[in-house]
């Protein structure tokens, strides 16, 4: 195994490890704010899987356009969360997805 | 090339570690400020591998960010520093199972699957080729990823503006 | 002259449907005239075609059915005989019932005309189908002339039966149709039968019989003529002489040479005329209603012209029919005049109704003379010339057809017997002793037509026999057969004014039950009736089950089990039951996952997802695409 | 360049219809704002026709394909504006009951929770909105480069929950949530697998997908499928559909359940041409079944209308992936995805323009006796769900004859049967909901309707009726 | 000119859509059928030659091998004739008397209704006149969807719940048979659903078991809706339940479109496989007969009955296609008996339509068509016994009148084929005479007795006066007077209309013996 190889699968076993505690956080987490975090660090561990696969050079440009995708879908993702929380705050004073919960069936 | 190894493995872990302290810290402002730590550490992974742009936007997008969302937690949020100790969390023994199996098979994947790997691309500036990229073939991504702000910008203000 | 055959077929059933479409409930002279006009007509057209015929051949009037096979109807020997017969008793019988007030209406002329113009064809039909159409006509139009007094609760179920046991029967006449096809029978001709592939001939011949037999009351079929004279009296006249009972006679004369090549068709047919003309004899002797012993007797006649078709005496069979024809119209409306006077028809009632009333006494003894055939009138001929055709072999059929012949001199002498005693009947003296009350008159029609039918009545068999068209029989058979109706009539006459009481109680039993022509009638309730009716009650429930146990939708899944368990039928009940709860549960079971909790959402996803994933590994791994 | 800002010139249309509407509306004084309606709908319009007169081809350096099935999606998407655009003219706030409810004081019941005034402009805002997300569901349509799939999936599904949050009640909140969520966690989900494709084949354009082969693109591509399923409303990313259509306005669950899944649906079957070795076909077939089965069981019991109809459309959705996932067997599966699509669009509008004009009545037993009232909203409503079912002469009954024709030619019989089972099984609840529809009903004095919905309503009935006629016009795809 | 005549209804029922006046909505509608009777007639005149006259065929959806497809020949012109007479009839029954009576007090209901028969006949006379299976099944399907209108809106009873069923039944059927239709056209070599071409192609030819699907999911449509014993459970509680027009279109329409499939479709296109199954239906139709001939037997109500009547007319369809599918008996027989199969289709039509309407008009005098509710009928009601009365006797197979054309033909034709089967369902020619003359002994004769709201002398309201007997009005007495006349015309002279059919029940059965 290649040094490039090893600190590609070094990175990507990071990723992987950064998605999997996102997703731990999305599924688990009450708050909606925590929940957002939670999606955050799916998107960090992908910035990092997308910078190991620019740097290791199976994808050059791309790469690193999928990280300026990501940056912002970031952004994007998270000023939506706010906003839906905050109306959710105003409509029913919660901010917790368990207490969101009248629509089912 | 050896020192790379350790750097991105040292980040790495600092990354992960982080991140995971994110979800069983008691406090949300902790909580954000582990999350922007975690994002730092990555963004440091990416200068290291020599995409210093957009490390660096990544770092600095992500502390704006993360000042936002505590001015956000303290305007809104039950318990934003902690005071009153409580865990706002449900299904935990489920979503570790999910998150164990995904980090798992991912991890399976990583190792296994023979990513091409030519070498690190040492061609010009990255910031020129991603700009060419950015301004060429990828421009409709732009485009759209444009107007997608535009939406947030409207969505959030109507979903998130006062009422009266 | 297909002008003329299409004329003599279409004038009676056009005239008759005017009347009955247009003009069914008028009354009085216009309709009786246009009745009149009709039947006359009709039946010059058919002598004309009768004297035509040996000139001109055989005139054919075709309708298309469809392409290659055709209703023909064509004016043969036969025919051109039994036309004119119709014809002209047809007239008869409607000049009668002219004479009738009720029957003065345009819906009883109008069937009346239906009916002749359907046995018209019938004795005139080449082909099968032909001969089925207005065979079937016949039965209906008997149904609308028994049931005319429809407001008599007993007309329904006796109109009925006459229709029912005759179309029961009608069915072998289809199966005999599609066998003749089947058997490639050029065109489904009569002519042509017998020349059918033989691995069909036996379905045909047994469609035949059966069918014929139906329509003839023969025995086992022969419970509904009882039953059919609760119908006016011109109706009765009309059905036992030339018509519907006839029919049956026909059908089997025409088919003669093909019962004879099945090899056993001719010889059933035979038996079952003989053994009808017997057993009917003999329940026509123990009557005491007069049109119930001229039925039965009708039966035992036609059963010995069955009988002549059998075996093969067509010729004398024919002529039988034409003078029993004319005999029994005579009969049968002297027995309606006096029901129209004397308001009875029971014998005991109707002593001395002849003396009391002669112009129609007489002509009602010439034809029950005729009836038991004494010598010289027509049916000593014509019986005898049947009798001729018996083979010599067949000692039994000779023995039955001569003891039917002195049966019926018997029911013929007993009917003759009563109606000329001396008046002692209270009915006839209490009419004729009311005070205030204008004695009454059998209408001058009735006479009328009695005294034109006196004269075939009596002559038509020694015509017949001179002219050739009957053949002579052997004169010692002649004279044999003279000499035992004499003795036989004689005796009857002597029992009658000296009545020898048997002390027997069981004697008694027997007659009244031969008098109830063995419960024939009644039978057929118990023995069809019953038991359809009965499966149509379970094929009812068991189709009001199958609507239920086919599953429906799950929405009507309840309501269904409930009428299911309503059915007693607790295990479809059960299973349908079980069906709508299955769905129910796979229902919400489908909403399960609709917790409504977002976390929830995500880890199901997430998990199918997975899963789906993990299937592309496999799945690609192994090596499908 | 400026061949491939032609080639993309209904896109740009619509998001220009965006902008200047926005730039108009925010001048406009609240509360009166059709003209902004009035541009999109002029927009759209015009999009629509340049979509069938404009040039087709590669363009952005093949990121993007104009060909008949992106065109089909333009138009259809652009007439889906269109119909949304006008039905949302009968409300001048979407959060509260409809503008001729409020003078009555016996009249029925308002939908929203309370139906204040506001200063908030939020015709604008809706219309901008739509028309934001009908572009991303228009580039979703003819992506052919992952990157371009993916910001076009947040762009069709971002504004929509914006949109679903504009009512600001608490159901609708709640509903803006759901869909916030699973937007965004499927849409990340999209993105891992972009970067795992990616990585794997080391550029992003579909040809350059072609050559993959192993497990491991398998997974890249179902999760690029699941941000597609997730706009698409199918199986398992549909959980948001029933509570997201249940929790807003009818017009919303008009808009939620039509223009992103448009769009989602060519993408996938663009996706599943675009890598041979990967059994995709098989999954979607799956998938399928799944959706169709779950929408229908689910819709069996439900007493609302919303919620019955969302599920419908996740059973529709199973159909629609039939011709997706016989991509590869037969040429009939692009016709008739086409073709079942732009039914679907106008049939399921007409039904929820039914909703629509009566938005007081959202529940089963408030539709009895409909059809002595308004015959008109009850003829519509009967054509809208009996083409649901698929029967003729609906247009969905094309469809749906070209699904089955195509299963049985693509040697999927066991499809076809399962489609033919679940349309039985459709029955049930289409029936329960049009029994009630043509009964005589309790004497209500009054049974206001939204006028342009009955409109739109009728409007839509009518072409789903001779749409199937039309069909002579369409040249053999 | 065909495409016409299925288009001239849905052209009225649009112009009608405005007008809420009862007299121009009737009246249109009754000039509408009479005019569709003319071009019945014209059409019907234009067909000789062997093959389709008026044949259009233009290319609808291409790229699925559909078109649309219209022509004529002797099988569907005797049926579009009738189809037209019946529509005919049920307008001129539905001028009835005043509107309060079937609570129709809202002229827009008389609009829906008579906007549903508008409809039912456009899709009637295009299924009839329909050369290609897709636009066969869009007829088929939307008759029923109509018709499900018609019950649920204008029936009585349980209307809903039989409506539903009726729905339910004919529906699922109609989409078995769309899998048949559909395998059919996927088995050319390009797919196509014109009839014609796929007669010439016969394209499940030698695949045994393809073909036997095939034919099993195509029959199985139509035998739902035919109705064929065990899956008619859905006819009776539709016929009770339907308003009388409905029924009549129902039963003189909507059943022929089930066995007008059978020779249209499943024997010409799917020869060898009908074949194999030709005993099934042989049998299928002999119980049919039978049980439909018993139950209707047992049954207390006219309209019940003669439903299971209708069971038990179509079994001897089923029997006569069934025959033809047997290449021991020759080729005359057989196509005797697919020439006895449609003027059964033509003749039931007819009569059935007859007596649905005369059930329909006691059920509006006394509110009951209970048989033991109505005695002595002829003298109050002497209209109605006689039109009765012939229909009944038309129906059990009378000579002199349609109903004897074609079962003769049927058992006749049938027999060489199928001789047992032919001979046992013969037999049900007796149990029909039996139930006819049970029911016209029941009400004809007898004492008078009628039910209470036939006694009452009604009130004069609205524009039509309402007599005062309880007999047929001189409309319905037109309308069952047309059909029996029609009827009575075939019976007397079956030339007319076996000229046209028996070339083209000639082709279908050389094209069954492929």
């Amino acid at each position: 195994m290649s040094t490039t190889e090893l600190v590609l699968r070094l990175a990507l076993t990071a990723a992987a490890a950064l998605i999997a505690t996102g997703l731990y956080g999305a599924l688990s987490q009450q708050s909606v704010v925590m929940i957002m975090m939670g999606l955050e660090l799916v998107v960090n561990g992908l910035l990092l899987a997308a910078g190991a696969f620019w740097w290791a050079g199976g994808a050059p440009v791309v790469a690193s356009v999928l990280i300026v995708v990501l940056v912002t879908v970031m952004a994007v993702e998270m000023a939506m969360g706010f906003a839906v929380a905050l109306a959710l705050y105003r409509a029913r004073q919660v901010d917790l997805t368990d207490d969101a919960a009248e629509l089912a069936g | 090339m050896t020192a790379l190894v350790a750097v991105v493995g040292a980040l790495g872990a600092v990354a992960v570690v982080t991140g995971l302290l994110v979800f069983t810290v008691n406090s949300m402002a902790r909580a954000t400020f582990l999350l922007l730590a975690s994002f730092v550490a990555v963004g440091a992974v990416l200068i290291g591998f020599g995409l210093g742009y957009l490390g660096t936007v990544v770092i600095l997008m992500m502390t704006i960010e993360m000042m936002i969302m505590v001015v956000f937690m303290v305007m809104l949020m039950m318990n934003p520093a902690g005071l009153m100790p409580m865990t706002m969390v449900h299904n935990r023994r489920g979503s570790w199972a999910i998150a164990l199996v995904v980090f798992g098979l991912l991890t399976t994947g990583v190792w296994l699957v023979p990513f091409p790997t030519p070498g690190p691309a040492a061609v010009g500036d990255p910031t020129l080729a991603l700009g060419d990229a950015l301004m060429g073939g990828q421009m409709l991504t732009m485009m759209t990823l444009g107007l997608a702000l535009l939406a947030t910008i409207v969505g959030t203000v109507a979903v998130a503006v006062s009422r009266r | 002259m297909t002008l003329l055959l299409a004329l003599l077929l279409a004038v009676p059933v056009l005239a008759g449907l005017v009347l009955l479409a247009a003009f069914p409930r008028a009354t009085g002279a216009p309709v009786v005239a246009a009745g009149g006009v009709a039947a006359v007509v009709t039946s010059v057209l058919a002598v004309e075609l009768a004297t035509a015929r040996p000139v001109v051949g055989v005139p054919v009037f075709v309708v298309p059915l469809v392409p290659g096979i055709t209703f023909t109807y064509a004016v043969d020997g036969l025919g051109a005989v039994l036309a004119v017969t119709v014809a002209v008793v047809g007239a008869l019988v409607l000049l009668a019932a002219a004479g009738e007030e009720r029957l003065r209406r345009g819906r009883f002329v109008g069937a009346v005309l239906v009916f002749l113009g359907a046995m018209l064809a019938t004795v005139t039909a080449a082909t099968l189908p032909a001969l089925l159409a207005p065979w079937e006509v016949m039965g209906a139009a008997s149904w609308a002339l028994i049931a005319f007094d429809r407001r008599d609760p007993a007309v329904g179920p006796a109109a009925g039966r006459a229709f029912l046991t005759t179309r029961s029967a009608d069915v072998g006449l289809y199966v005999a149709t599609g066998a003749a096809l089947a058997a490639g029978v050029p065109g489904l001709a009569f002519a042509e039968l017998a020349a059918a592939d033989p691995a069909w001939t036996s379905l045909i011949a047994a469609g035949l019989v059966v069918a014929a037999l139906g329509k003839s009351a023969q025995l086992p079929f022969s419970g509904w003529l009882s039953g059919a004279m609760i119908g006016p009296s011109p109706v009765s006249a009309l059905l036992h002489s030339a018509t519907m009972v006839a029919a049956g006679a026909v059908l089997l004369l025409r088919s003669a040479p093909l019962l004879a090549t099945t090899g056993w068709a001719a010889t059933t047919v035979a038996w079952a005329g003989a053994l009808t003309a017997v057993v009917l004899g003999l329940v026509a002797c123990c009557q005491r209603d007069l049109k119930q012993l001229l039925a039965a007797s009708t039966c035992s006649q036609v059963g010995l012209m069955v009988l002549g078709a059998g075996v093969g005496a067509s010729a004398g069979a024919a002529g039988l029919l034409v003078a029993h024809a004319a005999v029994k119209a005579l009969l049968f409306l002297a027995a309606g005049g006096w029901l129209a006077v004397l308001r009875t028809r029971a014998l005991p009632a109707l002593r001395g109704a002849a003396r009391r009333h002669p112009a129609v006494g007489v002509p009602f003894t010439v034809g029950a003379v005729a009836l038991a055939g004494v010598p010289p009138l027509s049916l000593w001929w014509t019986k005898d010339a049947v009798l001729t055709g018996i083979p010599f072999g067949e000692g039994g059929l000779a023995v039955a057809a001569l003891l039917a012949t002195v049966l019926s001199a018997v029911s013929a002498t007993r009917a003759a017997w009563f109606v000329w005693r001396p008046v002692r009947s209270p009915s006839i003296r209490r009419g004729a002793e009311q005070p205030g009350r204008a004695r009454r008159h059998v209408p001058v029609a009735i006479t009328a037509a009695l005294a034109v039918l006196a004269v075939p009545a009596a002559a038509v068999g020694a015509v017949g026999v001179a002219v050739g068209l009957v053949p002579g029989a052997d004169p010692g058979e002649l004279l044999t057969t003279g000499v035992v109706v004499l003795f036989a009539a004689a005796a009857t006459w002597a029992l009658h004014s000296r009545p020898v009481r048997l002390r027997s109680s069981l004697w008694g039993r027997a007659a009244a039950r031969v008098r109830g022509w063995l419960g024939l009638e009644a039978l057929t309730g118990p023995v069809v009736g019953t038991p359809v009716l009965a499966l149509a009650g379970l094929l009812d429930r068991a189709d009001a089950a199958l609507g239920a146990a086919v599953p429906r939708a799950a929405a009507t899944v309840p309501v269904l089990a409930r009428g299911v368990e309503r059915h007693g039928e607790r295990r479809i009940a059960a299973a349908v039951d079980r069906f709508a709860t299955g769905v129910r549960r796979l229902g919400d079971l489908a909403r399960r996952p609709q917790t409504g909790r977002q976390h929830q959402y995500y880890a199901q996803g997430v998990i199918a997802i997975g899963v789906l994933a993990a299937v592309a590994v496999v799945v690609v791994s192994a090596g499908v695409r | 360049m400026t061949a491939d800002v032609l080639t993309l010139a209904p896109e740009a249309l619509v998001a220009l219809g965006a902008v200047l509407g926005l730039a108009v509306g925010t001048w406009l004084p609240p509360g009166r704002e059709g003209a902004v309606r009035g541009l999109g709908v002029l927009f759209a319009v015009a999009a629509a026709v340049v979509a069938v007169v404009g040039p087709r081809g590669p363009a952005f350096d093949g990121t993007y394909l104009v060909d008949t099935a992106t065109t089909v999606v333009r138009v259809v998407v652009a007439g889906a504006v269109v119909v949304t655009l006008v039905l949302a003219g009968d409300r001048p706030d979407v959060s509260g009951g409809p503008r001729l409810t409020s003078g009555g004081s016996g009249g029925p019941r308002l939908t929203g929770d309370e139906a204040e005034p506001t200063t908030a402009r939020v015709d604008t805002a809706f219309a901008v909105l739509l028309q934001l997300s009908a572009v991303g569901a228009m580039l979703l349509g003819g992506a052919t480069d992952l990157l371009l799939l993916a910001a076009a999936v947040l762009l069709a599904g971002l504004p929509l929950a914006a949109l679903a949050g504009l009512g600001r009640d608490g159901r609708a909140t709640e509903a803006a949530l759901k869909y916030f969520l699973s937007s965004a966690l499927f849409g990340l989900l999209a993105l891992t697998g972009t970067t795992l494709l990616l990585g794997l084949a080391g550029a992003t354009a579909y040809p350059a997908l072609a050559g993959l082969t192993g497990p491991a693109p398998a997974v890249g591509m179902i999760l690029v499928l699941a941000g597609l399923l997730m706009a698409a409303g199918a199986v398992p990313a549909h959980f948001w559909v029933p509570d997201a259509v249940d929790g807003t306005s009818p017009v919303t669950g008009a808009v939620l359940t039509t223009t992103a899944k448009i769009g989602a649906l060519v993408a996938v079957w663009r996706l599943a041409l675009a890598v041979p070795a990967v059994p995709t076909p098989l999954l979607v077939a799956i998938l399928a079944v799944a959706s169709m089965t779950l929408g229908n069981l689910a819709a069996f019991a439900q007493t609302s209308l919303r919620r019955l109809l969302a599920y419908s459309t996740v059973s529709q959705v199973g159909y629609l992936l039939v011709p997706v996932a016989l991509a590869r067997d037969t040429g009939l599966a692009l016709p008739t995805l086409l073709g079942y699509l732009a039914a679907y669009t106008v049939t399921n509008l007409a039904v929820f323009a039914v909703l629509a004009a009566r938005p007081h009545a959202l529940e089963i037993g408030e539709q009895r006796g409909l059809a002595r009232r308004h015959p008109g909203l009850a003829v519509a409503l009967a054509v809208g769900l009996l083409g649901l079912v698929g029967t003729p002469p609906t247009i969905v009954f094309a469809g749906k004859l070209g699904v089955l024709t195509a299963a049985l030619d693509g040697g999927a019989a066991w499809l076809g049967v399962v489609v033919v089972v679940n349309s039985i099984a459709s029955l049930v609840y289409y029936l329960r909901w049009i029994a009630p529809v043509f009964s005589a009903g309790d004497p209500v004095l009054r049974d206001p309707v939204a006028p342009r919905a009955r409109v739109v309503a009728l409007g839509l009935a009518v072409l789903s009726v001779v749409g199937s006629v039309a069909l002579v016009l369409v040249p053999t795809l | 000119m065909l495409t016409a005549m299925w288009v001239a209804p849905l052209v009225v029922a649009l112009l009608l859509v405005p007008v809420t006046r009862r007299e121009v909505l009737l009246g249109a509608w009754t000039a509408l059928a009479l005019l569709e009777v003319v071009l019945a007639a014209l059409a019907w005149s234009g067909v000789g030659a062997p093959g389709y006259a008026h044949e259009v065929a233009v290319p609808w959806i291409p790229a699925f091998g559909v078109g649309y497809h219209v022509g004529l020949d002797g099988l569907s012109a005797p049926l579009v004739a009738m189809t037209a007479l019946v529509f005919l009839a049920v307008a001129l029954y539905s001028m009835r008397g005043d509107p309060a009576q079937d609570g129709d007090t809202d002229p827009r209901r008389t609009r829906g209704y008579v906007l549903l028969f508008l409809g039912l006949e456009a899709v009637s006379i295009g299924l009839f006149v329909a050369l290609d299976l897709v636009l066969f099944f869009v007829f088929f399907d939307v008759s029923i969807v109509l018709m499900y209108f018609v019950i649920a809106g204008w029936g009585s009873g349980a209307r809903a719940r039989s409506a539903l069923q009726f729905f339910l039944y004919t529906f699922i059927g109609s989409l078995v048979m769309l899998l048949g239709f559909l395998s059919l056209a996927v088995a050319a070599p390009r797919p196509t659903f014109d009839i014609p071409t796929l007669a010439a192609l016969d394209p499940l030819a030698g695949r045994g078991v393809a073909g036997v699907l095939t034919v099993a999911a195509i029959g199985i449509g139509l035998a739902i809706k035919t109705p064929v014993w065990p899956v008619h459970t859905w006819l009776p509680p539709a016929h009770t339940d339907a308003p009388a027009a409905g029924s009549a279109v129902l039963a003189a329409v909507l059943l022929k479109m089930g066995t007008y499939g059978f020779v249209r479709i499943a024997l010409p296109l799917l020869p060898g496989p009908w074949r194999s199954v030709a005993l099934v239906a042989v049998v299928l139709g002999v119980v049919s007969v039978l049980w439909g001939a018993l139950v209707a037997l047992a049954q207390r109500d006219l309209k019940r009955m003669v439903a299971y009547t209708s069971v038990n007319h179509m079994g001897y369809v089923l029997l006569a296609v069934g025959a033809a599918g047997f290449l021991t008996a020759g080729p005359e027989a057989r196509g005797l008996a697919v020439t006895g199969a449609t003027v059964q289709m033509v003749s039931h039509g007819l009569i059935t339509g007859a007596l649905f309407l005369l059930a329909g008009v006691l059920r509006e005098r006394g509110g009951t068509s209970e048989i033991a509710a109505w005695s002595g009928v002829a003298g109050p009601m002497p209209r109605f016994s006689w039109t009765f009365a012939v229909a009944a006797f038309a129906s059990l197979g009378l000579p002199g009148l349609s109903g004897f054309v074609a079962e003769f033909s049927i058992l006749a034709g049938s027999l060489p084929a199928v001789p047992v089967a032919a001979a046992v369902a013969a037999l049900g020619l007796a149990v029909t005479a039996a139930l006819f003359v049970r029911a016209l002994q029941s009400m004809l004769l007898g004492d008078r007795h009628l039910p209470r709201a036939a006694e009452r002398v009604p009130p004069r309201t609205g524009a039509f006066r309402r007599p005062a007997s309880p007999d047929l009005r001189i409309t319905q007495t037109a309308a069952v007077g047309l059909l029996l006349a029609a009827s009575l015309a075939i019976g007397l002279a079956p030339g007319l209309v076996t000229a046209t059919i028996a070339p083209a029940a000639a082709t279908v059965v050389d094209l069954v013996s492929r």
